[in-house]
């Protein structure tokens, strides 16, 4: 069990009034907040050592150096890679699949291949691929969603043939919550030849991950939505693929010998590094990792699976009113819930629920797709939770989306308002 | 009635607005509109879907619209619906220019306010400058509409005198 | 006259001590130091106000996309770009020219096309035209360097001539510490048709740059340089360049619809910007700007020149022991001062400064080309400068190398020393 | 002399060091060798080419080493050709192996550190971490060198005592 009034003293953010009222923080699949030794791990950096790595013989540099590749060896360790060079930095979750994208992919995928995606990628795990399909003159498939917000694997012998040049997929979705079973598809993705990429922007954060024990090829993550620094991400890629696969971006860094001419290729994973890199970023990233590893991620999921199932048990109330999506297996869900009602459109209920407090999100969330075609409305509100939050927590939520919605259904003659 | 709750919200939500998001006037499909566009927001979703038929004098003599969107968005799609109808193109540009400065805070004159006529109901997003895209939207879109109008038919906003066929 | 004991209390970094020296930084064409300003940004960010932007109704969101988007204002202002349209924020200078080579260069360069780049490039923007060249099968041509360490612009119409599509170079070199006359060769550029990118990494930090006044098509260049965070960076487009551009990288937030099958991009600059941003490093960067425009950009290049001129005259002493490199009209030099002594290999220069708290440089700097084929070493040393360098920093700079020489240059025999 | 300067570095920049730097063995090359290799670090740019030559036992018969760098880089390529003459390519590796271990701050035998010879000086390296490459640079090219040897004349760690042609 996680001790989350401590957690709670741990984040400065949390202490913080919204209009005077206490932030109630329900936003954490679009980014989390970041406990102090992280933000203390930037700055120690920046007052302390601060200095371009790799190539300094002084001091400083040797310090940020050895900080730096210390942070990827957190991170290695963290998500199971069997070695650093296994651990290319990037921005974000975004960069690490395009990075995949315009390197293996484009060097791999050919007229008449295809590429096989499921109905609830984010857009970040759809358009380069969309771009990528045109380019190439392949095609993409989908792996349904079913009404439950679960894959429908029923055909999945047939999307997922010899043509197949490679699965890219969520691990978790951030519009349902819906865990997929990553790795049995990993495998049968490997039995027709084909690659898997991971889009474990919602797993990482949340769940135990191993990317060794999941078999898959790449696996993609960013560090703002576990705690750490924006502007910093992690793909993970296979040795034999990474054996593979020509460089990124190119310039400083990931050179070996430059003449005018041409340029050799620096070692792994430097290769895909060009340029300096979010030095600061990267070891605030290990210091979020270490935070999580502190409080154990068996233990983040019990935490946020059992605060999930409390929710989805009191917004019952809520149920002429409001649709809610995703599995109702917890043991398939994380701490994601997306819900519409016709009567307070997303986008006042956020505004709304921000006048008390509470921040979710309300749109497409990314996933316009799967948002419009399957659940068949423009937008939702979604509510989304972290190891910090808590069941009086929710219980605002409820109270406050039923205030709500006798706000927007008061008749509009027959009482005076103010306004 | 008496749940106070969400009372700074009053300013946001008048009841010129529940009552245009509840019951949209204009709603629906022109036949052979001569101005059609189409507006929308990447960042919420929100859309509106205008279509506009002039008459012999090139003023609006039909207008309707299609959206999905938030309580703003579409009140105020509502609303440009019933006061474009009757004035010409000019006229509308001239309202959504109205509109813009309301947004920004800008100082209207009284003769100008009446023009806004429900408009005005508006103002209550000035506070809240993430949903002023919402209020825009619909007359955004018309701007578009109008622009790609004069384009297509080569009519510029001084000639636009005669009737379209 | 920049006050610079004042700006030095406002470098945290500053007061630090190396094996018990007082730190003396010497290392700033590499990396700058940041003031506290900077840092509290960060600090104000994460413990304030951290959340994803452009996508949400409550309070933090509002706030940080705010934010978030007044730092792009200030960026624009600070380089004298048109609107903020024209300001894409990129990772490093690296990934913004990079973005340029994948994008308008990729879609514009073709067979027998030309691409004019001079010998003093850094490897970022020499590599990734060597790609795209080959690639493209185009042909890459460069102005010469002078021994006098300038570009030598006697052949410029026969390098420059109707096959150019494009002129990339530095402002400022990172070894020499060379000001390009960039503004002249953007017009002549012009006049054939090619368009020109600069590589502003050393000069935006440390002189005034107005694009508008350069003319330029391009410009790239590293907030962590210029005082700013790690991790970001800007990448300045005309705007008739930026229209014809397609998406570089794709995902969330550069979209405008998105359907199974296909998506349109979203408005400029957004369209270039796929994913979560360095939400932090950017207000960091926007805090920079704020620094630096406090003192004046004219002061901080005054600065630097007069502090330039008093070392290379203090050096004068050593000019027996180290070649110097780079130009003696301190008008089109910036603060890089490079050297190199046969007797003390740079590197083992570098690990004796260190002993005294001096952070110097030693290497090829990322462009081995000029430092091995032109200047005709492996590796030389290099002090660069910025706002918070002292006289009696260059002195002390001074009679350290001097001490270096001696300990060098001891008689293995003759001395009994305790090691 | 009485400059006490930098005297914290004298553990680095022991005389032997300073010496094989000034004043490189077996500099140059060695026509047609056995085992030939070159070795580069990007960060720094220090470069080392070694050849071999091996006669009829399989023992390095003549050797000889190219580069520039840093003293310590240079000095250890110096140094390896001096030690490594007359040994086996199996020796040599195993000296190599045992640098690395006095990199790592391992604990040697003494006889381990008598087959070091004037490796020993390089310890002094370990408190640079940073430097730890350059020390290497020159074993790491000789084992380079003898992987490739190894895998062109397909001749394996064991099968590997007949002599070259
Ligand atoms: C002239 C020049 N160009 C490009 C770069 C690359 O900058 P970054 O590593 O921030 O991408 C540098 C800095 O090392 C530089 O000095
Ligand atoms: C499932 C999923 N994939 C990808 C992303 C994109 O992450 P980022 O914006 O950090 O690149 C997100 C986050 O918005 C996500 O939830």
């Amino acid at each position: 069990m996680l001790d989350v009034a401590k957690i709670r003293r741990d984040f400065p953010i949390l202490s913080k009034l919204v209009y005077g009222k206490p932030l109630v923080y329900l936003d954490n699949a679009a980014t989390s907040q970041k406990p102090s030794s992280v933000i203390q791990a930037l700055v120690d950096y920046y007052e302390g050592y601060n200095a371009n790595v790799h190539r300094g013989v002084h001091a400083l540099s040797m310090e940020s150096t050895q900080r730096y590749e210390e942070a990827r060896e957190k991170v290695v360790r963290f998500i199971g890679a069997p070695d650093s060079e296994n651990l290319i930095f990037v921005r974000n979750t975004t960069e690490g699949i395009n990075l995949v994208a315009s390197t293996w992919a484009a060097a791999n995928i050919g007229p008449g291949d295809e590429i096989l995606l499921t109905e609830m990628e984010h857009h970040s795990n759809l358009v380069p691929w969309q771009r990528l399909a045109k380019d190439k003159d392949a095609r993409l498939r989908f792996i349904p969603v079913t009404d439950e917000g679960t894959l429908d694997l029923s055909n999945l012998d047939a999307l997922l043939n010899h043509r197949t040049k490679l699965v890219s997929m969520t691990h978790m979705s951030n519009v349902l919550g819906t865990i997929n079973p990553v790795k049995d598809i990993a495998q049968k993705a490997h039995a027709v030849g084909a690659l898997i990429l991971i889009d474990a922007a919602q797993s990482v954060p949340h769940m135990p991950v191993n990317v060794t024990d999941l078999g898959c090829d790449f696996l993609a993550f960013s560090s703002h939505k576990m705690l750490g620094p924006t502007g910093i991400g992690g793909l993970y890629v296979s040795s034999p693929v990474l054996e593979q696969m020509e460089p990124f971006l190119s310039g400083g860094e990931m050179v070996q010998e430059v003449t005018f001419d041409s340029a050799t290729w620096n070692d792994l994973p430097m290769r895909f590094e060009a340029g300096t890199p979010n030095i600061a970023g990267t070891i605030g990233l290990g210091a979020a990792v270490d935070y999580l590893e502190s409080l154990g991620m068996d233990q983040v999921r019990e935490h946020e699976t059992q605060l999930t199932g409390y929710a989805l048990d009191a917004l019952k109330e809520l149920s002429e009113d409001f649709n809610f999506y995703g599995p109702a297996d917890l043991s398939i869900r994380g701490g994601i819930i997306s819900f519409y009602s016709p009567d307070v459109h997303p986008h006042d209920l956020g505004t709304l629920l921000d006048q008390e407090g509470i921040a979710i999100r309300a749109g497409h969330h990314c996933a316009m797709p799967l948002t419009r075609d399957k659940l068949g409305v423009a937008a939702t509100a979604r509510a989304s939770f972290y190891i910090y939050n808590t069941e009086e927590e929710v219980d605002l939520l409820v109270s406050t989306l039923k205030k709500a919605l006798r706000y927007f259904s008061k008749t509009p003659t027959g009482t005076t308002r103010s306004g | 009635m008496q749940d106070t709750s969400f009372e700074q919200l009053d300013d946001l939500y008048q009841e010129v607005i529940l009552d245009h998001y509840r019951s949209p006037r204009n709603q629906g499909e022109i036949p052979n509109p001569n101005v059609s566009s189409r507006g929308f927001n990447p960042f919420c979703g929100d859309e509106v879907i205008l279509g506009l038929k002039l008459d012999a004098n090139s003023k609006v003599e039909s207008i309707g619209f299609k959206g999905q969107g938030c309580s703003i968005s579409q009140a105020s799609a509502s609303i440009l619906t019933e006061l474009v109808k009757g004035k010409s193109l000019e006229e509308a540009q001239e309202l959504s220019q109205l509109l813009r400065r309301l947004m920004k805070g800008q100082e209207l004159s009284d003769e100008e306010v009446e023009r806004l006529g429900a408009m005005e109901a508006l103002q209550g997003v000035r506070q809240f400058p993430i949903r002023i895209k919402c209020a825009l939207l619909a007359w955004a879109t018309l701007d578009d509409g109008i622009e790609e109008y004069r384009a297509e038919t080569g009519k510029g906003k001084e000639a636009d005198s005669s009737p379209p066929d």
